[in-house]
């Protein structure tokens, strides 16, 4: 039997979010407004460059960084998607009558999770590179 | 009971199949003669064995292959294809003893390609199922694309696709009309088959005329590109003149347009929607064939392309004599088929002898080689005067027959085909006159003539014109017999 | 009498309370309630590590430095708020918002306490929904985006580095994170955090010790306490991604750090120290005053002593190297998240469906 | 019978391929070959398993699932194609440190298209579809080194997410209008669909996914370059595994699910189908690597194929999953031989370029006369020889076009059908034709022996086509109810 | 003021919005990683389509799918981040213009 979803207790459920975000999105400014206005102002070329234990700062920071990021990256991607199943599974494990077919499948769910990630540590890939 | 047309078509193809795993010249000739010369006996046996006083099929065998699609193996002869078949046997053994001692890459290819082309074509005449006819009738294509691709001329390669895709697409357009004529007997009787008698029968009870005259029309294009009539014969020049001389008595072997004019055309013709319509069509395509075949063989400089033309010009007899639908004009174009396989072979045959000693097949810069190969002349003399029509020949029993009968019908094209007739005579004498007689042209150097191996294989087949052209009934009375079944159903479909 | 007066009124109250605006602008007080919970946290690091490490800590203002923070604030509002020449102004700028934003929405769904009425509980939080827990989940991880806002902005490469370092540890310690709560859930059997905590029949620390212990783990990683802290490693990327902050707008992103480590021990407390509940404590929650107050106190008392034990971790553990930190986490602590939903899913078993 | 045993052949290759990973990983690269031969014992286990169960006919799994005449037949063919693929590369893999991944990924490759092939559901089929695709994106892009395989695997990538993504948007408006996923179901449930003007834009989003999986010009882009720079292996997989997967899913999706919005379909279909066949070989014509030439042949032959959506007829459809089954071995079978080849090229000149250029071919009959000569039935084959499986099929497909009226129709197919004589014709003259320019090269065995054993699929589909036919006609009935 | 439910149009809308940008991206953009940000935001306006019809629908299904059309974007979106890392290892760039080897 389909559950019957009712959107509109959803979305109001959903509006304090709303508010509390609207008053996240403004506080910052109105905070830095207030400092605007507290605070002295003095103006100094050294005071505008960018920290670099002293010296002066040389080249650019956005530079190209370590791959090493991306294969955590990619794999943080995949386990979290992974867990994702996991989420509404863990919810009615218990309690719907399902339980010995959920284990099965969860089982094998997790099966192949830890053979991927098995295959993962083996091939080196959690290895954090210090080169 | 033997098996012996199935036989007939896979002992060419298995021996075909042999040769191409022989590793020297010597062991390939050798297995490509025996093949050929079993199927010769076999062809011997079947003819001795046929009864000429009958219509009906002969020697049929049939099995079951996919039933879901009513498609089976079944063949058989009758008087239509016993000659040709005949025919084929004859030849091929003859054509690889003339190509004996020939200097050729790949040998084994070569002859092995002589014996599945061999194959294919039986098994064209032999066939019985359309679908069987259909497999039979492209397999033809690849052995002779390869043959003028592998061994041609310089134009080969362009030669061997024009051939190729043209010839392709007019089957495939036959194809059509095949799967037309399959699909409404289908919803007709509610069983399909293939067969090929039994979907000509049924196509007498079709309703639709329209229908009938587009399967018709669709069936009519597949065999006359194949013939080739004009004004669809544009790939023979260029094959004919690109190919080895074995790739061209092949191409001249090759009667299966003609033989599905025989076969499939005439005995639905007179149920057509408008049959009237249809016999004008192909007698006007034959007329204009002889005539157009005979002023361009005349206006040729090449020896090769010369005989080329005048095969367009000798197949036009085919399609005027079955045009002519009288049991006597359709036994002439049977006949022709017959003789002029015999009669162009060995005019291949002497051209490549020419081309290969005196270096050039250019009519002008030849001249008096009488004198350097007189075998070569004499064989000559035989078939030139056999192919321009001279009695005692069997040039002159086919033409004479298709033109005296179809005069009954078709009076007007028989008078213009008249105009053709002198104008063969005319380039026949002349390119007879310029190349062997007269002066001897010095620039040839000294020519050779005919080896051995060449002269038995060219003597034998223009023994054979001869001999035909005297006595044609051995062959002519099944052609008969049959060609009188053919005709009486005209008097069925009151036409 | 007086027991039905307020009983009644209360029930008016819920009354108004089902509506969301009103639910939604009465929760703003939660936000005044969240940063003085974090002052106080930061008070009470400075006096705890001052404690161990045999100091006084802050003194002067008021008693036992009391106010300390609120001079603090004060010094951060005065001082000039500088944006570096080669940095991206918009971005820079418009950083602390994500930041802001993270904790304020995490704020929303989490619980700070319950009021007892007639042996009902009723739970203090804005909004009720279904998956709350995984709400939080997600929006907590915003921050990051602001993290990576600030440094890239920067233009400073000791905010890139520490940004990124950030960035691998969380993905690290993202996937424990989530799978410990799937554990928690599992013997729960709800997403949110309200029934996570009416269904702790028994503790989750005691189902779960392994659960309880990546989780600890994984929010002490995501959350970038020592000695999860190379990100903002003094010793080696300065201050790491806030290094350009300077003033109040560094203060938005301390005070950002803050409240988030005050949520994360709720949140400790919430699915696995049995929420507002303790046990005995049935009996005292029917009388109505104490029903009002004291689960609130109870949770607060619980969340105060797992913060206490997040900063006495700073002085007990030494930080660890990245690689060791990345190390520990996909080696460590995931293989273990995986034991423990193995465990839970027997335990789910054993506990019945 | 229940649900396991039907599902067990899936369930075989998963194993498979996941026992495969394992294994792998604990390996060193010289005792990595076995990983190959425990794939292919996989998946001829899987193979007969499927037989076991010919003639099965259930709904399994709350209706997601359904094993049928259909299912079964695509499911052998994807599990041929994959066995022929996956013995070839024993050889392919040799020495290489990644074998591991390799099986694996086309182990989960076949089990994508086998559960597309069985799928009840657009869920199931979205989610395997997807499967099959993933892995493929991987396999496109296994030569890590190489820059032709790298760019080949990137623009498949591409314009594979792409197609995903107007797949999915296509399905959920599918599932929008019709409130469920089952496919039986929406056909139950089509009124919205047919109503709803999202009805149409449904359909064009979904033609265009398919199309992209399937390579229906204008949607092929990627086909060509995918198939030429891919491992030889890949294309193979690619051309004879994944194409046919991408019919199965449109076959389900529209002859069943959408069967009333027949005639919008259908007419785009028609368009396409025609544009695909002339396009496909037109450019064939001017190719001089092998397997570009395939590749295009290969968008040609979708062409032909896709006639069955325009004809609906049970002749039609036959014509196309015997079509489908002839492809198969023709397919596979010819890019194996440019497997061959570049192996033979490249064992002579490691840094050898353009291994599978036409000149390369030259004189192999001589060089290696197994691969020549199945070479030449192959493209015979594809080019409709007669008495081999590509005449069979495209006899049955043409024919069943002039049944239902469509003349033209098959009038372009057959004269595409000549066309493409051309540049097949080719490729066998430069292999029997033109000297060899090098040693005689034994075929390795792997190689060899799965040429053969495509040689003999091809031969015995065109000689002895009946209980095929049969078959396939088992498996239209379960598109098209008679 | 309670909120009402939102009209199924409105997710309609936004998601034909959602999926238009995303369509455009694809079309437009040169830099492999842009062009996956643009895929991506077409499975998800498709998810937006799919997650509003199935609760207008009282059937659970799409959300199901939605879950499953998250993972396959992830793993989707990992191994084209593979491919392009590996590309990048040899051309240094993942500018799809670069890619001029296999041409007709």
């Amino acid at each position: 039997m389909p559950e019957i979803i009712d959107t509109s207790s959803i979305i109001n459920s959903y509006v304090p979010v709303a508010i509390f975000l609207i008053v996240g999105v403004v506080m910052p400014p109105i905070t830095m407004l207030i400092v605007k206005l507290l605070s002295p102002r003095s103006k100094s070329k050294q005071k505008f460059t960018t920290y670099e234990s002293g010296s002066d700062p040389t080249g650019d920071a956005r530079i190209q960084f370590n791959v090493e990021y991306y294969i955590y990256a990619i794999a943080f991607v995949l386990f979290d998607v992974e867990i994702l199943f996991l989420y509404p599974w863990a919810t009615v494990y218990r309690g719907h009558g399902i339980t010995s077919i959920a284990t099965t499948a969860i089982l094998a769910f997790i099966v192949i999770m830890v053979i991927g990630f098995i295959y993962e540590w083996k091939k080196g890939a959690l290895q954090w590179s210090t080169k | 009971m033997l098996p012996v047309l199935s036989m007939l078509i896979l002992i060419p193809l298995i021996f075909a199949v042999i040769t191409f795993f022989t590793k020297t010249k010597e062991q390939a000739r050798t297995t490509a003669l025996t093949g050929s010369v079993i199927s010769l006996v076999l062809a011997l046996y079947m003819y001795m064995n046929f009864d000429s006083s009958i219509a009906s099929l002969q020697f049929v065998e049939i099995s079951k292959w996919v039933p879901s699609l009513g498609i089976t193996y079944s063949v058989g002869v009758d008087g239509v294809s016993m000659p040709l078949i005949l025919l084929n046997a004859i030849v091929i053994p003859f054509l690889i003893i003339y190509s004996w001692n020939e200097e050729k890459s790949y040998p084994n290819r070569f002859f092995g390609l002589i014996l599945a082309m061999q194959g294919a074509v039986i098994g064209v005449f032999a066939a019985l199922d359309f679908f069987l006819f259909y497999v039979f009738w492209e397999l033809t294509l690849i052995p002779l694309y390869f043959m003028v691709s592998q061994w041609g001329g310089p134009n080969k390669e362009f030669a061997a696709i024009k051939f190729f895709i043209y010839t392709h697409v007019a089957s495939l357009v036959m194809l059509l009309g095949i799967f037309a004529l399959y699909f409404t007997a289908w919803s007709q009787t509610g069983s399909p088959t293939f067969n090929i008698q039994e979907l000509l029968t049924q196509f007498q009870s079709f309703e639709a005329p329209l229908v009938k005259d587009a399967i018709f029309i669709a069936l009519l294009f597949g065999f006359i590109v194949k013939i080739p009539t004009f004004p669809f014969h544009s790939w023979l020049p260029d094959a004919y003149t690109e190919s080895p001389i074995a790739g061209n008595v092949l191409f001249i072997l090759l009667k299966i347009g003609g033989y599905g004019l025989f076969r499939i055309m005439l005995p639905i013709l007179p149920f057509t929607g408008t049959p009237n319509l249809m016999i004008s069509i192909m007698a006007l395509l034959g007329t204009a064939s002889i005539i157009y075949g005979a002023f361009v063989a005349l206006a040729q400089r090449d020896f090769k392309r010369m005989i080329a033309f005048a095969s367009v010009s000798h197949m036009g007899f085919v399609v005027l004599g079955s045009a002519g639908l009288v049991s006597l004009s359709v036994s002439g174009a049977m006949f022709q088929q017959f003789s002029h396989g015999l009669i162009l072979s060995v005019m291949f045959m002497s051209v490549g002898v020419i081309q290969t000693n005196a270096g050039t097949r250019i009519i002008n810069q030849l001249g008096g080689l009488s004198k350097k190969m007189p075998k070569l002349a004499l064989i000559m003399v035989v078939v030139f005067m056999a192919s321009l029509g001279l009695p005692g020949l069997t040039g002159f029993v086919a033409e004479f027959l298709v033109l005296t009968s179809s005069y009954v019908n078709l009076p007007g094209y028989v008078l213009a085909v008249m105009i053709g007739i002198v104008i063969t005579a005319a380039y026949h004498l002349w390119a007879m006159q310029r190349s062997m007689f007269g002066l001897y042209n010095e620039k040839l150097g000294d020519v050779k003539d005919l080896t051995n191996y060449q002269s038995l294989s060219m003597a034998v087949i223009s023994l054979l014109v001869i001999y035909f052209g005297l006595n044609p009934n051995p062959v002519l009375d099944m052609m008969i017999t049959n060609s009188e079944h053919i005709v009486s159903l005209l008097s069925v479909a009151g036409v | 009498m007086v027991m039905d007066i307020i009983a009644g009124s209360y029930d008016l109250l819920l009354e108004y309370l089902t509506n969301p605006w009103i639910r939604g602008y009465l929760g703003l007080s939660l936000i005044g309630f969240i940063f003085v919970s974090a002052m106080a946290a930061v008070w009470l690091e400075r006096k705890i590590s001052a404690d161990v490490q045999f100091r006084i800590g802050p003194c002067r203002v008021g008693p036992i430095g009391i106010f300390q923070l609120i001079a603090d604030a004060i010094k951060l509002f005065t001082k000039e708020d500088i944006v570096p020449r080669k940095a991206d102004s918009i971005m820079f700028r418009s950083a602390p918002i994500f930041l802001m934003v993270s904790v304020f929405l995490m704020l929303v769904a989490i619980p700070i306490g319950a009021i007892v009425i007639n042996g009902v509980a009723y739970p203090l939080v804005v909004t009720d929904m279904d998956i709350s827990i995984l709400y939080v989940e997600a929006v907590s991880s915003i921050s990051i985006i602001g993290v990576f806002m600030v440094a890239y902005s920067s233009n400073n490469k000791y905010a890139l580095l520490g940004a990124f370092r950030n960035f691998a540890r969380m993905v690290g310690y993202e996937i424990p994170f989530g799978i410990s709560i799937i554990a928690v859930a599992i013997t729960t059997g709800s997403l949110n955090i309200i029934e996570i905590v009416e269904n702790q029949t028994i503790w989750n620390v005691i189902l779960q010790p392994i659960g309880f212990f990546v989780f600890f783990v994984a929010l002490m990683g995501d959350l970038g306490r020592l000695p999860f802290d190379q990100t903002e490693a003094e010793q080696e990327v300065v201050a790491g991604w806030i290094t350009e902050y300077s003033g109040m707008r560094f203060g938005l992103g301390f005070f950002a750090e803050y409240i988030h480590m005050v949520l994360g021990s709720f949140l400790v407390v919430l699915l696995f120290l049995g929420g507002w509940n303790l046990p005995g404590l049935g009996l005292l929650t029917s009388i109505p005053v104490i029903g009002f107050i004291m689960p609130t106190l109870v949770f607060l008392g619980k969340s105060a002593i797992v913060l206490a034990f997040i900063i006495l971790l700073r002085w007990a553990v030494p930080r660890f190297r990245i690689d060791q930190v990345v190390d520990l986490g996909w080696k460590r602590i995931i293989p273990l998240s995986i034991v423990n939903l193995i465990w839970a899913i027997a335990l789910g078993l054993f506990l019945g469906a | 019978m229940n649900g396991i045993t039907l599902f067990a052949p899936e369930l075989t290759v998963v194993a498979t391929a996941l026992v495969v990973l394992m294994i792998g990983v604990f390996l060193n690269t010289e005792s990595k070959k076995v990983l190959g031969y425990l794939a292919s014992a996989g998946l001829a286990a899987s193979l007969i398993l499927t037989l076991m169960n010919l003639d099965a006919n259930a709904v399994m799994y709350s209706g997601t699932l359904t094993v049928d005449a259909l299912s079964q037949f695509f499911k052998i063919v994807f599990l041929i194609v994959a066995l022929l693929v996956s013995v070839a590369s024993i050889k392919y893999t040799e020495n290489n440190e990644h074998v591991e991944e390799f099986f694996t990924l086309v182990l989960l490759a076949v089990v994508g298209m086998m559960m597309v092939a069985s799928s009840n559901d657009l869920l199931v089929l979205f989610v395997s579809f997807e499967l099959a695709s993933i892995s493929t994106y991987a396999l496109a892009g296994f030569e890590r080194r190489n820059l032709k395989s790298l760019e080949s695997a990137m623009k498949y990538f591409i314009i594979g997410a792409l197609s995903s993504a107007l797949m999915l948007f296509g399905i959920s408006f599918v599932y929008g209008l019709a409130g469920t996923t089952n496919i039986p179901e929406i056909a139950q449930n089509s009124a919205m669909l047919v109503s709803s003007p999202l009805g149409i834009v449904s359909i064009v989003l979904l033609v265009a996914g398919f199309g992209f999986k399937i390579a229906l010009v204008p949607f092929h882009m990627w086909a060509p370059d995918t198939y030429e720079g891919s491992p030889s292996v890949v294309s193979s997989l690619l051309a004879a595994g994944s194409k046919k997967m991408g019919f199965v899913a449109a076959f389900k999706v529209f002859m069943i699910a959408l069967v009333a919005l027949k005639t919008e379909w259908t007419m785009a279909f028609a368009i396409l189908s025609v544009i695909t066949m002339t396009l496909g070989n037109v450019i064939a014509l001017s190719q001089n690597s092998v397997k570009r030439m395939l590749a295009y042949s290969s968008v040609a032959q979708a062409g032909y194929i896709s006639m069955a959506f325009v004809v609906m007829s049970p002749m039609a459809v036959t014509g196309g999953l015997f079509y489908i089954l002839s492809h198969g071995f023709m397919k596979a079978g010819a890019f194996l031989v440019t497997a061959v080849v570049g192996y033979m090229i490249l064992s002579e000149n490691r840094e050898a370029e353009n291994v599978d250029h036409l000149e390369n071919f030259k004189g192999l009959a001589k060089r290696m006369p197994i691969s020549a000569f199945s070479m030449m039935i192959f493209v015979f084959a594809l080019a409709g020889i007669p008495l081999t499986a590509g005449y069979m099929s495209k006899f049955v497909l043409f024919s069943s076009t002039i049944e239902a009226g469509l003349v033209w129709l098959a009038v372009i197919a057959i004269l595409n059908s000549a066309i493409s004589l051309y540049y097949y014709a080719r490729v066998v003259k430069y292999m029997y034709f033109y000297p060899a320019e090098g040693e005689r090269v034994s075929e390795p065995l792997p190689y060899a022996l799965t040429l053969v054993a495509a040689v003999v699929g091809v031969l015995i589909l065109g000689f002895w086509p009946e209980p095929f036919i049969q078959w396939a006609m088992e498996a239209a009935k379960v598109l098209i109810a008679t | 003021m309670i909120l009402p439910a939102i009209p199924l149009p409105f997710y309609l809308i936004l998601s034909a919005v959602v999926f238009s940008i995303g369509l455009l991206g694809v079309m437009t953009k040169q830099n492999g990683v842009r062009l996956l940000m643009c895929v991506e935001l077409m499975l998800n306006s498709a998810n937006i389509n799919l997650v509003a019809f199935s609760s207008y629908n009282n059937d659970i299904t799409g959300q199901v799918f939605v879950l499953f059309t998250i993972a396959l974007a992830a793993a989707e979106a990992a191994i084209g981040f593979g491919i392009f890392m590996a590309v990048y290892r040899m051309k240094n760039r993942i500018d799809l213009n670069d890619f001029n080897i296999l041409r007709w």
